[in-house]
């Protein structure tokens, strides 16, 4: 079971990795970035679990609490600088 | 009922938390976790961080029914979008609207904005004073928002943080 | 007997999360443009992150790890849908419009 | 199942990587890095090596793209497509890489018990850690105590840093033109960050003081600290984080704890041991031990919260706009 839903997770990754890559603004890939970061920290989370080693918990706790701050940190640098969105 | 307002309260919670996290309680852990939840107080103090706002952190049982109405409207935000983002027969027609926040504090439009964006379907993309502007998934979204349901309901639960 | 039916509740809640996590990102990959497509980001966010997580509470039973999954649960509801309010805002701001279905009664 | 996952994580992680190398816009490049150390820690987990995975956390997904982000506004936001053929490199390359793929192939395979590197000192570390250091983690008994010293240089190193960059950079003292109303906007952020600071802080020193235990220690604890900082330098201004922790006393605490490392050592000495021999600290030596980690354990996440501030403070306040970025001072 925990490796269905491992399997799932990682798909789901995979997909949202696509996003990123694809873009087309940046913001597409900082949205794509967080939904990694929201799907890591359940896959860690997982992992513990289906390893029996549920300290690994601690480490999605972290995730949450980063993934956050640089999700803002992108933002708040690219407003600070420009208008217009950015698309290559 | 505790006022996070108060600096020895925010040290009590932060102390709860600490001893959610550590899980050893010896007698140099639990020292060391004193010592840590008192430099925190410390600097959120001088970060002057501690204000009516921190309230929100708590839960209480005024606040947790508004938490388990807006899980339950939730949920079914979820399934529709999950069927419209499966099936491409369901339509959707995105918008962006405007609406007025009625409540009276910061920490009541915050409460609005975010619980907003937590049902999926609707996400706050901007705050102007008590002018919000949404986007909206589909054109019920909209409307269902419009209503002001969720806004009344935080303006009540705004009086209970 | 109990033992037997929360296992499977929190089966059916892990199984049904990782699929709500991988509908949204699905979502993400098939909106047409990007605020609708941070709809999708709340699927995941919200429904997916939770059951998810839930399933692993039931598992967990009464004991801290349980504690500790209801906090990544209780961050995750603060510091979710704020950033992506913060993306929405960063992408207006900057300028990038979305695609609108007739805006004129919106 | 534990192989599917490496495969698909590798995986993922090259294609990452390729795309990385392609993409010309630095701020998507960065973007994309903040994923790839994601799945670089996800493999971390995969192969229990929970340590370096909550660094890899702390550091990959928050720090380093913070001072990445702050490098790009300080200088260009696009890469220059390059003038030459890269065929000649693209060449080195793939020998290089065609050299080191045979090399492995004489390498024991993973997880080998008869591996060289199983064989030498690692059982006695892990053998010998319960009775004689008394931490359930031997990650960190190995890093604070077998290899104290190791553990002290890297820590000047990292002190180094701080002082190079203050150097380079400086703390522009100067007054900032800050604009009020650019934070005003930001009234979700600013609420929901005021709410997370303290927990930030919080966790960072649980994870300091947990490093016995569990997956942590000063360097994780240290950048997740200086990462609370830079959420509130982010939506309360840079201003208000310098009022709340002043450049000078960053200075200060980023010797005081290379210093708190150094006098460990020291107070050994003094007791009568070796330098960094902690057994002397206490009356028994597995105490003493103890009492020895935490020092210089919070002696590293002193030094690392401040040089890490420092470097992010000295990099944003050379940012009024963007406009002195070609100031050649």
């Amino acid at each position: 079971m925990y490796s269905i839903a491992t399997i799932l997770i990682l798909v789901a990754i995979a997909v949202g990795l696509v996003r990123a890559f694809r873009g087309p603004t940046l913001f597409d890939r900082v949205m794509a970035g967080n939904m990694i970061g929201t799907l890591t920290v359940l896959l860690v989370a997982v992992l513990g679990f289906m390893n029996g080693r549920p300290e690994f918990l601690d480490i999605a706790l972290v995730y949450v609490l980063i993934s956050f701050v640089s999700t803002i940190a992108v933002l708040r640098v690219y407003v600070s600088r420009h208008g217009d969105p950015d698309s290559d | 009922m505790i006022n996070l307002k108060h600096p020895f309260n925010l040290w009590l919670f932060l102390f709860a938390v600490w001893l959610m996290l550590s899980g050893h309680y010896t007698p140099l852990l639990l020292t060391l976790g004193l010592l840590s939840t008192l430099l925190v107080v410390f600097i959120a103090a001088r970060a002057e961080l501690i204000d009516q706002e921190m309230q929100v952190v708590l839960i209480k049982p005024g606040v947790l029914l508004y938490w388990f109405w807006l899980a339950g409207e939730i949920v079914k935000a979820n399934i529709d979008v999950c069927r419209r983002i499966l099936d491409p027969r369901l339509p959707i027609s995105p918008r962006m609207i405007r609406v007025r926040a009625t409540q009276q504090t910061e920490l009541g439009r915050v409460t609005y904005a975010n619980s907003i964006t937590l049902v999926p379907g609707t996400v706050t993309v901007s705050v102007e004073g008590d002018m919000f502007t949404v986007h909206a998934l589909t054109r019920e979204t909209a409307e269902d928002l419009k209503g002001g349901e969720l806004d009344r309901r935080v303006q009540d639960v705004e009086q209970r943080f | 007997m109990l033992d037997m039916l929360l296992d499977i509740l929190s089966w059916i809640l892990l199984l049904g999360g990782a699929l709500f996590l991988l509908t949204g990102a699905i979502g993400v990959l098939r909106f047409p443009d990007f605020y609708s497509r941070l709809h999708a980001v709340s699927v995941c966010d919200t429904l997916g992150a939770g059951m998810v997580l839930l399933g692993l509470m039931l598992q967990g039973g009464l004991t801290l790890v349980t504690v500790k999954l209801m906090l990544i649960f209780y961050f995750m509801v603060f510091s979710g849908p704020t950033a992506v309010h913060a993306l929405a805002e960063a992408a207006q701001v900057s300028g990038l419009d979305p695609v609108e279905d007739d805006p004129e009664d919106g | 199942m534990q192989y599917l996952v490496d495969i698909v994580l590798l995986g993922l992680l090259m294609i990452t990587g390729f795309a990385i190398v392609r993409m010309r816009s630095l701020l998507a490049v960065t973007m994309l890095t903040s994923i790839y150390s994601l799945f670089s820690a996800l493999l971390f987990v995969v192969l229990d090596a929970v340590d370096v995975a909550l660094t890899e956390a702390a550091i990959g997904a928050g720090i380093s793209t913070i001072l990445l982000l702050a490098t790009v506004a300080l200088t260009t936001e696009y890469e220059k497509v390059p003038g030459h053929r890269s065929l000649l490199p693209l060449l080195v390359v793939t020998l290089t890489g065609a050299a080191l793929i045979y090399g492995t192939l004489d390498m024991p395979h993973y997880g080998d018990p008869n591996a060289p590197v199983h064989r030498h000192v690692a059982p006695e570390y892990i053998e010998d850690t319960p009775e004689e250091v008394g931490v359930p983690n031997v990650v960190t008994s190995v890093l604070a105590s077998y290899r104290g010293y190791d553990t002290l240089g890297e820590v000047t190193v990292i002190f180094t840093a701080g002082v190079g960059v203050l150097a380079l950079l400086g703390v522009h003292l100067r007054k900032r033109t800050e604009q009020p109303h650019d934070y005003k906007m930001l009234v979700v952020l600013r609420v929901i960050a005021k709410l997370l600071f303290p927990l930030i802080l919080l966790f960072a020193l649980y994870v300091l003081f947990h490093g016995d235990y569990g997956p942590g220690g000063g360097f994780q604890a240290g950048v997740i600290f200086a990462t609370g900082f830079v959420l509130y330098a982010l939506t309360h201004g840079l201003g208000n984080a310098e009022r709340v922790i002043p450049p000078a006393l960053l200075g200060v605490l980023a010797a005081a704890g290379v210093l708190l490392y150094a006098a460990v050592g020291i107070e050994g000495m003094l007791l009568g041991g070796k330098f960094l021999e902690y057994n002397v600290l206490a009356d028994d030596p597995v105490s003493g031990q103890h009492l020895g980690i935490l020092l210089i354990e919070t002696g590293v996440g002193i030094t690392v919260a401040a040089v890490i501030l420092i470097i992010y403070f000295g990099f944003v306040s050379r940012r009024p706009g963007g406009a002195d970025a070609q100031d050649p001072s």
